[in-house]
């Protein structure tokens, strides 16, 4: 029952990767962009939803924070893209992927500087609230987390398969001239993936934030979360969400079943193994060039 | 500007373009060699830390700037060669050259190793993949306690080429000179290299892996070739590194680290030697700057001490930021601009170097 | 013996089959070209001969001995060079960079010899540098020895990428569409190219090409694909009046009016 | 003002570090199909990526309908009614045919598009076969045609044409040239075309222009070109038995 118990925890763990992840895969899907800001961004939510909500910060009713939270960031995310990928349209995959690691650096010493360095936690209505089925004793939060992160997988992926925002989308992230050449405003396309990757980022951040307490270097948690949207297939919704699950189920069994310093690198050592023997994720989403 | 007016095959091949640019080179070196006769040893030590870390930078330019193979997880060879030399020196008794020679060796050999898995692997999902190994090895040196002394790590042992003493504290000059010796020959072979049929095959499988294939590129060899290389030099440069650094555990190889190099060639230029040396040179003056602005801030203010944790990251992001924004193409962009100008003065044009609107196409498609 | 010999070979990608039985064989010396619709599976026949795709049935024999368990960086080795319809030049190099890569099978100085850079490697960069320069002559490319392949026109890049081909100095090429997009008169020297290819260098031509006229002047025998089956194969003049070939490419139902 | 649909005036662009488009001037009256000639490199591409904005102009203006369009955002010259077919198979390689030709009526809000994607895959029959594969997996030739078909999508006013025969069978080349001018009679669409085969640009556009290292060098109307010597020889290959000796006399020694 204890593996039970450990897998619950483990999902919604995986559910806060899985949705890191979300950001991630939005933006690469729409911009063939690599944001590694994005865990930046998370905890930036974080400590957003805490600022307002807090009864030592802004002292905002709960939910009220959480949308506040949902909206800054969101804008956070659309500034973000005017100011510093628009220069860099056109640039190679590389610069972005460098000008975002810069700006995760900048953003956790922000952090740090308004929030201080010492682990905050979130007050929230149901924290400490338990329900229990059978053997396994599940925490409201964990259920929250579970459900969140499955909605907003399920209305990402309609979003982008269904509707004709979602497919420009694509479209302009697969071919940026020929976009333009359907009259697709590919500029203003990626300030609203963007904001849709600030508002993830903040929902992340909620969740992050309700299970445990939240500090300037849990942005560094977006490295494993990058490692689960690759395990998923850089590029696919479902994936990112299964990557975050594996990672997240994989830490505490490592911990258990082979030794707690192996907990740390265990998540690595998959994503290299799915690397090896499926190189483009489980979900692929590269194909072959015509020749 | 001068012209210089090619009579013969030979002359497409040599080092370099003509007397003009070689005596210029030429002065560098000797402007090198110097240096130590001019600065205290506090300056030549930090010279010298720029040195290793443009051999690191030669060594991730090559993998990354013309074999086009992005890697986030240098550090890890950094550590591979550093403990290496360390443990051949001390464990069995090798001699500095020696142990130091095979520790490249060694480090070139993990990199094929590791390179022949990988080599499917392209763009983002290797850089992801190479940033995942550098954690796995941080934690593998932790993990091997009696071999890497754990958490508390090694000391590096002193280093004596036929009877003289080259360490880094007891005589800065001749470990700089040691140091600037490995940078003189590396950047010779790697020029050499760059001018031979190796480096066209590296430069074709950036462009076009389905064309070099056409013209006979082994994909396979020519990847594990450019990781072999590139982890040759920079395991040279994690040896040195540990001279430098003197006591050295698994928290100087982080992924920071590994995320350094790659912002130091960016930074630097990607894809010219050149940039790897101006790379090293930005990276390794930022925390000196910094230092110097925060003590200004503490006189200006005349508060004791202004101590905030995680400013230099912080102003190092924000500098990288700001480079990336303004100048994309790097250093070396910036300068070969400038001398352009110079050339061909009352003539330039802004136009010659005109950003047009330019376009991205999917990568997702191999 | 046949120089090529491509026999049964089918292929099918997802539901689609590219390819059905095709089966044909080229001759040494000789200047075979490949018409049909689009979507015939010309280019999959291409990919299939330098080995970037996989039949599901069938054999490809160069010179009697299968080529099937090869890869693609092999067939430059065995004499088979080949060009691209979508051209697929390094960009970021010169016109001389990349003829010089066409050379890669021939190098041998050894890795260690590079890095030191010794005379023979020296000597052996000159010889490569004949060599391409001999194509360059071929190919009149002089103006273009050292620029960028990113800013060069069209017409150019085409040219640029046969000389990438035979500065391999191949048994045979392979040329997809060497004069899809050319003016006229480029397409008129591309004619001439093609002939000199095999009249001077000796080299066996294999092509897909839509330009009839073209086809037609230089080719000495022509297989027609429709849907991936061969539907006729016989000297221009044959293919040109064979009924199915008229309505399938070229689109006539009845006897041409004149 | 001459009231044409689009009016060049003294265009000057850069493809790259090259002042490709010296100094052109054009104009594409209403309902008319207009044709530029000239070899590769002489900045017939560049010329029409200024126009549909894609490359922004050194100098010069371009109107569209009245309106000064030259360094617009692509896009907003899309809504305006131009679109732009570019050369070399520009599709969105991992959407399905279908949703490729919906992104080429992007910027329609109307309800005709389901039945506007069913009027062109009558013009070319066989991507109603491949509707629900990608893009990607399409041959050339095909993508050339999702390119066209998806040009037509936008329902444009007037339509950019950069090599549509490039790659296609001499069957669909005929195929696309008929497109061409059934959209121009029946719809009333202006086309200005850019084509490698002089022969049948002239022989289905009105007007034609010259271009040569980016200025343009001559222009009339296609009956009038099609009588000069010079487009004779140069453009419709009317020398070709001497063609063999001229080569030859191209062939130089090299410095070596």
């Amino acid at each position: 029952m204890e593996d039970l118990q450990l897998m619950v925890g483990g999902l919604a763990n995986g559910c806060v990767y899985g949705l890191i992840a979300l950001g991630f895969v939005l933006i690469y899907k729409a911009t063939e962009q690599v944001n590694f800001a994005q865990g930046d961004m998370m905890m930036l939510g974080a400590f957003i939803a805490i600022g307002l909500g807090n009864e030592s910060h802004g002292g905002l009713p709960f939910w009220l924070a959480c949308v506040g939270a949902v909206v800054i960031m969101a804008a956070f995310g659309m500034a973000m893209e005017r100011t510093l990928l628009r220069p860099l349209f056109g640039q190679s995959q590389i610069a972005v992927v460098i000008l975002t690691i810069a700006f995760g650096f900048v953003l956790r010493f922000i952090a740090g500087a308004i929030w201080g360095h010492d682990p905050l936690v979130m007050d929230h209505p149901i924290a400490g609230t338990h329900v229990t089925f059978g053997p396994v004793v599940l925490s409201a939060d964990e259920i929250a987390v579970i459900a969140v992160t499955v909605l907003l997988t399920g209305l990402l992926y309609l979003f982008f398969s269904r509707t004709k925002l979602g497919i420009a989308m694509q479209a302009a992230s697969q071919n940026q001239l020929a976009a333009y050449y359907m009259g697709i405003p590919v500029k203003r396309i990626h300030g609203l993936t963007w904001m849709l990757a600030g508002a993830t980022a903040a929902a992340a951040g909620i969740l992050f934030a309700a299970k445990g307490s939240v500090d300037p270097s849990a942005g560094l948690l977006g490295i494993k979360a990058f490692a689960a949207a690759v395990i998923g297939g850089f590029g696919s919704l479902p994936g990112a969400l299964l990557g975050g699950l594996i990672i997240g189920l994989v830490e505490p069994f490592a911990a258990r079943y082979v030794a707690a310093g192996y907990a740390q690198i265990a998540p690595y050592a998959v994503l290299i193994l799915v690397l090896i023997f499926r190189p483009h994720g489980l979900f692929a989403q590269v194909s072959g060039k015509k020749l | 500007m001068r012209v210089s007016f090619k009579t013969s095959y030979n002359h497409d091949i040599r080092l370099f373009a003509d007397g003009y640019q070689a005596s210029r080179y030429a002065a560098l070196v000797v402007l090198a060699v110097g240096l130590p006769f001019v600065l205290d040893d506090f300056l030549i030590g930090e010279v010298t830390g720029v040195l290793i870390w443009a051999i690191a930078g030669m060594g991730l330019m090559l993998l990354t700037g013309h074999a086009g193979q992005v890697s986030l997880g240098h550090a890890a060879f950094l550590a591979v060669g550093c403990y290496a030399h360390a443990i051949l020196m001390d464990r069995f008794g090798l001699p500095f050259l020696a142990s130091f020679a095979l520790a490249g060796v060694l480090t070139g050999i993990v990199g094929v190793l590791i390179a022949i898995p990988v080599f499917r692997l392209h763009g983002i999902y290797l850089a992801i993949a190479t940033l995942a190994l550098s954690m796995l090895v941080e934690d593998i040196i932790v993990l091997a306690e009696p071999w890497t002394g754990g958490v508390i790590g090694l000391t590096a042992p002193t280093i004596t080429i036929g009877g003289i003493d080259m360490d880094r504290f007891g005589s800065p000059d001749r470990f700089y000179w040691l140091c600037l010796a490995v940078v003189l020959l590396i950047t010779l072979g790697y020029r050499n290299i760059l001018r031979a049929p190796l480096g066209r095959a590296f430069v074709a499988i950036r462009d076009s892996e389905v064309s070099a294939q056409a013209m006979g590129v082994r994909l396979a060899w020519t990847k594990a070739a450019a990781f072999g290389l590139s982890c040759l030099i920079t395991g040279w440069a994690g040896a040195l590194l540990g001279h430098f650094f003197y006591t050295f555990n698994h928290e100087v190889f982080t992924v920071v680290v590994s995320i350094q190099l790659l912002l130091m060639i960016v930074i630097g230029g990607i894809g010219s030697i050149h940039g790897a040396f101006y790379g090293a040179l930005v990276v390794g003056m930022i925390p000196q700057a910094i230092n110097i602005g925060r003590d200004w801030i503490t006189q200006v203010i005349g508060t004791g001490g202004v101590a905030i944790p995680g400013l230099e990251t912080g102003v190092f992001g924000l500098i990288l930021v700001l480079f990336i924004l303004f100048e994309p193409q790097g250093v070396h962009g910036r300068i070969t601009k400038w001398r352009i100008y110079f050339e061909l003065f009352p003539f330039y044009r802004r136009d010659l170097f005109r950003r047009q609107r330019s376009y991205l196409k999917t990568e997702r498609i191999r | 013996m046949s120089l090529l010999d491509v026999r049964d070979v089918t292929i099918r990608f997802g539901g689609v089959t590219a390819l059905a039985n095709v089966s044909f064989s080229v001759e040494p010396g000789e200047i075979f070209a490949i018409v049909g619709p689009n979507g015939a599976g010309k280019s999959t026949l291409f990919n299939l001969i330098s080995r970037f795709c996989e039949p599901e049935a069938g054999e490809v024999r160069l010179d009697g001995a299968s080529i099937l368990d090869r890869r693609p960086a092999d067939m430059a080795s065995l004499g088979i060079a080949r060009t691209f319809q979508n051209i697929d030049l390094f960009e970021t190099s010169t016109v001389l960079q990349n003829l010089l890569i066409g050379r890669h099978t021939r190098r041998r100085a050894s890795f260690a010899s590079q890095a030191v850079f010794s005379p023979a490697a020296r000597r052996e960069e000159i010889a490569h540098r004949e060599a391409v320069e001999r194509v360059i002559d071929f190919l009149d490319l002089h103006a273009s020895r050292e620029q960028r392949i990113a800013g060069l026109p069209y017409g150019t890049r085409k040219v640029v990428e046969v000389g990438r081909a035979l500065a391999m100095e191949p048994r045979i090429v392979l040329l997809d569409e060497p004069a899809s997009g050319l003016s006229t008169e480029e397409s008129r020297d591309m004619q001439f190219w093609i002939s000199d290819i095999r009249a001077e260098l000796g080299i066996t031509i294999l092509m897909v090409e839509h330009d009839m006229g073209l086809v037609s002047a230089v080719s000495d025998r022509v297989l027609v694909l429709a849907e991936g089956r061969v539907i006729a194969l016989g000297t221009p003049a044959e293919v040109q009046s064979h009924p199915e070939v008229l309505h399938a490419f070229l689109g006539i139902d009845r006897e041409p009016e004149a | 003002m001459s009231g044409a649909l689009l009016e060049v005036r003294n265009l000057e662009s850069y493809y790259g570090p090259v002042l490709a488009i010296r100094g052109i001037s054009l104009d594409v009256q209403e309902g008319t199909i207009v044709t530029v000639l000239g070899a590769n490199g002489a900045g017939k591409t560049t010329l029409l990526k200024t126009i549909s904005g894609v490359l922004n102009p050194e100098k010069g203006a371009v109107r569209f309908a009245g309106e000064a369009i030259a360094r617009k955002e692509p896009d907003a010259i899309v809504r305006r009614g131009i679109v732009h077919v570019p050369e070399g198979r520009e599709i969105f390689p991992l959407l399905t045919v279908a949703q490729n030709l919906e992104m080429g009526a992007y910027c329609r809000a109307d309800r005709g598009i389901a039945a506007d994607i069913s009027r062109v895959v009558d013009y070319f029959p066989i991507l109603q076969e491949r509707m629900a594969q990608p893009a990607g997996t399409l041959s050339g030739g095909q993508q050339q045609m999702l390119a066209v078909a998806r040009g037509l999508m936008a329902r444009p006013k007037l339509m950019l044409l950069d090599e549509p025969s490039l790659g296609l069978s001499p069957l669909l080349v005929r195929g696309i040239f008929n497109v061409i001018r059934r959209l121009n009679q029946e719809r009333g669409i202006s086309v200005l075309l850019v084509e490698q085969n002089a022969r049948l640009a002239l022989e289905v556009a009105d007007f034609g222009y010259v271009m040569e290292t980016g200025r343009i060098v001559l222009d009339g109307s296609t009956e009038a070109l099609k009588e000069s010597r010079d487009i004779q020889e140069f453009y419709l290959g009317g020398h070709q038995n001497s063609a063999r000796g001229d080569r030859r006399w191209k062939r130089r020694k090299s410095w070596r």
